[in-house]
């Protein structure tokens, strides 16, 4: 298997480390992973997106012009990114903030409410993580619990209390995202 | 109380005639050469008198290039 | 008594330290940096610091002092000399690191380097020898250079509006938190040479006992550059190097 | 740690670690995107705690290269990374470096030019690198790594051919490797070298003079030109060695190649996409990587240009390493680039176009 992905929103969302977090759980199931991030000088804000590759083989390119996946966060991406998507690829996106949703017909659609999700589990920073569930849900590349053991992983062990709330998210996530 | 005496050896061809020895010493035992040059065609310094250095090592001392050795010896 | 007898080696009181080798020294007659490379070796003979040396030597007059004194020696880029040693007494941390650096290659091109190494308190001396022009390249303004001072790219003499003003980068480095000794010496008669050997040890004992960085500038003439003769040199430096330069420590809290 | 754990890290970072365990001395450096998290994962790592490496962030990217200057005249396995508008301020103590004949190693994580240019990835410093760079006649040893766990792996190859030739290394990256994460296994641990060994190891180095030998003296300078010139011809020389026994590349599909692309470092990884896109349709095309970038793989590469139909250079730069593959090929095949300039990172489908367009449908 194969799956090229990309993961757009504004800079802040966590979609660099969602994009971390999976590739990092990926990789401990014994797939080839990269993560190749739009790197800016803004430190929060403005528009960022990762690629995340994940495959049985090799990897070569980590800079791609089409996905088969891709993640959305915010208008800006959705205007750039809905026509890289391969014909019969899966769009997700946020419907919080999208004035013009999706139009392709050769897609899977999903929607995630995830910012509204977010308010309301009270977990204004577990937003990347149900959106992380959501992508799970329809793309089960790697297990749930691989997920968390990455996150034990990446996170200061000082944050570990935080898993919980995390493993919420995700289950949140998986719930709520619905194939429009 | 023996008096003491002093002896200087001045490297001729380190030497290049800047005359800070000359100037240095509280005795004005030191002149440069009138004619003779070394190879470098320096009038290099040499003692004028030889009996009166009592060895108080000012000549060596404000030597930039190191040319001069001094030696003292107590008069028994 | 003979002269034959006072020449004994019993009777030896001064000769040129045994670091200094014989290699003629390509500086002009007079010139402040031979009792410099001098007192520096003395120093380090007396510390018995000779196969623990790492020397650095600049761009500019000095830059043959490998010739001249039997250490190990880097030349620097014009400038680096403080990097180089930052480094290398990081890595090399029981040897006496220093550079020997003059007021272009020190206060000019090499300011940042010179008050960044000196204020991380890197544990190094820098032995600055300060005749207010560029000697090697034959005579020209240097930051250091006097106010209505001839040289050959301000031959009308030094202008404040033309030129700027001369730095008094020592001053500078004295009230940098990260030096420890700072201090202004001559090298013009004996009793100043006395003193400015007393400097050099300290300096270079700071270094060895990790008490942050040193600053040793040497106020000396550049006879040549200044067209006159050493003695005369040396009087014009009396009269207007030391007002603009006076001597004496700025700073010593090396034994607080 | 445990041995061969696989590690997810970005490329920047996979310098720094490397660096901790090949038994670096020294690393000294000055921010600049996109290469920061180097001197931040040191920091972070603390590896004067460790393994004694001395970590300093200098002043300027000057004060860097001068560091290592000294450094290494003192026998110090040492450091520093930057990226492009930086390595073109080190160019000075660089040529100091292969003038006096010192060692150390520089990364240039690579942004578009010229000037400040942009942030974004970039491989226009492929001349700067491979043609000496500062003044005088001289080449830096420069590696171009292609994925994280080259990142790793070359940083004590550097070292390695660097002591070993007496002479500054360079790998040369840029910002997409720089900033990827890809999985790594770092390098097993190497001790620093003791005193001892420092000595032993350098004999010519600035350590302290011991009494049975001369002065170590490290200079570039000479102004005796007839000796100059002999240094000079003894720099060539051991260039000519370098040249003959260092060269590095990989081949991807050359064997039934009738096209062939050449490409370095990131460039390299598009354009093997773009190979998969052509062999899938049925184009029979090759991929050359040099590894080495100085010396360069000229043998290799005169030798494919004479089995294959055309030659298109991928470069992330206006066109720069396509001058050392012409001069290869002799004109024995026709020879064409593809890049893209300023930050901007051609796409595997850009390369397949430009494939066509300029080599395969050419008549």
């Amino acid at each position: 298997m194969k799956e090229e992905i990309i993961i757009a929103g504004f800079g802040g969302q966590g979609v660099l480390s969602m994009g971390k977090i999976l590739a990092y759980a990926a990789l401990m199931e014994g797939k080839e992973v990269s993560w190749m991030p739009s790197y800016g000088p803004e430190q929060r804000g403005g528009t960022a997106n990762v690629t995340v590759i994940v495959s049985d083989e090799k990897i070569s390119s980590p800079i791609l012009s089409t996905f088969d996946t891709a993640v959305i966060l915010n208008q800006p991406s959705l205007e750039k990114f809905e026509s890289k998507i391969k014909p019969g690829g899966t769009l997700i996106y946020d419907g919080y903030g999208i004035s013009n949703p999706p139009t392709r017909k050769d897609l899977n659609i999903y929607r995630i409410d995830a910012m509204d999700a977010a308010a309301e589990l009270k977990n204004v920073k577990g937003f990347n993580m149900i959106v992380l569930g959501g992508l799970l849900k329809v793309r089960p590349l790697v297990k749930t619990e691989n997920i968390l053991q990455a996150l034990r992983k990446t996170l200061p062990e000082r944050h570990h209390n935080l898993i919980p709330m995390n493993e919420e998210a995700l289950q949140k996530g998986m719930e709520i995202i619905t194939k429009e | 109380m023996g008096k003491i005496k002093g002896a200087i050896i001045v490297d001729r061809e380190r030497c290049k005639g800047c005359n800070l020895c000359v100037v240095a010493c509280p005795l004005d035992l030191l002149t440069l050469t009138p004619k003779a040059v070394n190879q470098k065609g320096y009038h290099y310094a040499e003692q004028n008198n030889e009996d009166l250095c009592n060895g108080c090592t000012s000549c060596a001392i404000v030597c930039p290039d190191g040319c001069i050795t001094v030696y003292r010896k107590k008069e028994d | 008594m003979t002269k034959e007898e006072i020449i004994q080696p019993e009777n030896l009181v001064y000769k040129k330290p045994t670091l200094m080798n014989d290699n003629p020294m390509h500086y002009c007659p007079g010139c402040s940096h031979g009792v410099v490379h001098k007192l520096v070796a003395e120093v380090i003979e007396e510390m018995n610091m000779e196969e623990k040396t790492i020397a650095i030597s600049p761009v500019g007059c000095a830059v043959f002092a490998y010739n001249y004194l039997d250490v190990d020696w880097i030349e620097a880029a014009h400038g680096r000399a403080p990097a180089l040693a930052s480094a290398i007494k990081r890595l090399w941390p029981d040897r006496l690191v220093f550079t020997y650096q003059g007021d272009g290659d020190l206060a000019c091109i090499g300011t940042a380097e010179t008050i960044q190494a000196l204020n991380r308190g890197e544990h190094i001396a820098i032995i600055f020898i300060n005749n207010a022009i560029y000697g090697m390249t034959g005579g020209q303004m240097s930051p250091t250079t006097l106010m209505g001072m001839k040289t050959a790219t301000c031959p009308y003499g030094r202008q404040a509006d033309l030129h700027g003003l001369p730095l008094r980068i020592t001053d500078i480095a004295a009230s940098l938190d990260g030096t420890q000794y700072v201090t202004r010496q001559s090298v013009h008669t004996v009793a100043a040479i006395r003193r400015a050997k007393k400097a050099i040890r300290k300096a270079f004992e700071n270094s060895m006992n990790g008490k942050g960085s040193s600053l040793v500038e040497i106020v000396s003439t550049c006879n040549a550059g200044w067209k006159m003769s050493p003695e005369k040199a040396n009087q014009w430096m009396e009269e207007n190097m030391f007002k603009q330069y006076p001597l004496g420590d700025l700073k010593d809290t090396s034994n607080e | 740690m445990a041995k061969e754990e696989i590690l997810l890290m970005k490329g920047n970072e996979a310098i720094a670690h490397a660096a901790i365990r090949c038994g670096c001395d020294g690393y000294f450096g000055y921010p600049i995107t996109p290469q920061s998290e180097v001197l931040e994962t040191l920091a972070l790592e603390k590896p004067w705690e460790t393994t004694g490496m001395v970590v300093l962030q200098a002043e300027s990217e000057v004060a860097s290269i001068n560091m290592i200057y000294g450094a290494g005249s003192a026998g110090k396995r040492a450091m520093t990374s930057s990226s492009s508008p930086g390595v073109a301020l080190m160019q000075e103590g660089i040529a100091y470096m292969a003038g006096a004949e010192i060692p150390g190693l520089i990364v240039n994580v690579q942004r578009g030019g010229p000037g400040l240019g942009t942030i974004q990835p970039s491989q226009s410093d492929y001349f700067q690198a491979t043609r000496g760079g500062g003044n005088g006649d001289y080449n830096v040893i420069v590696l171009a790594p292609a994925s994280v766990q080259e990142m790793a792996d070359f940083v004590d190859v550097a070292f390695e051919l660097s002591f070993k030739y007496r002479n500054p290394a360079m790998i040369l990256s840029d910002g997409i490797i720089g900033q990827m994460m890809e999985k790594v296994i770092l390098p097993p641990f190497k001790p620093r070298r003791t005193e001892d060994e420092v000595v032993r190891e350098c004999p010519w180095a600035a350590t302290g003079r011991r009494k049975d030998r001369k002065p170590n003296i490290i200079t570039s300078l000479d102004l005796d030109s007839a000796n100059m010139e002999r240094t000079n011809l003894h720099l060539q020389e051991k260039y000519a060695e370098i040249r003959e026994k260092e060269v590095r590349y990989e081949t991807v599909m050359c064997e039934d190649a009738e096209y062939l692309m050449v490409a370095f470092g990131s460039a390299a990884r598009i354009a093997q996409k773009a190979l998969e896109i052509c062999r899938a349709e049925g184009i029979k095309v090759g991929l050359l990587r040099p590894i080495t970038l100085w010396p360069f793989p000229t043998k290799q590469i005169a030798e494919m240009g004479k089995r294959v139909k055309g030659i298109l250079s991928v470069e992330i730069n206006a066109g720069q390493m396509i001058d050392d593959i012409r001069l290869a090929t002799l004109g024995s095949t026709p020879v064409e680039h593809y890049g893209r300039m300023g930050g901007m990172v051609p796409s595997p489908e850009e390369i397949v176009a430009a494939l066509k367009e300029k080599i395969i449908n050419q008549k």
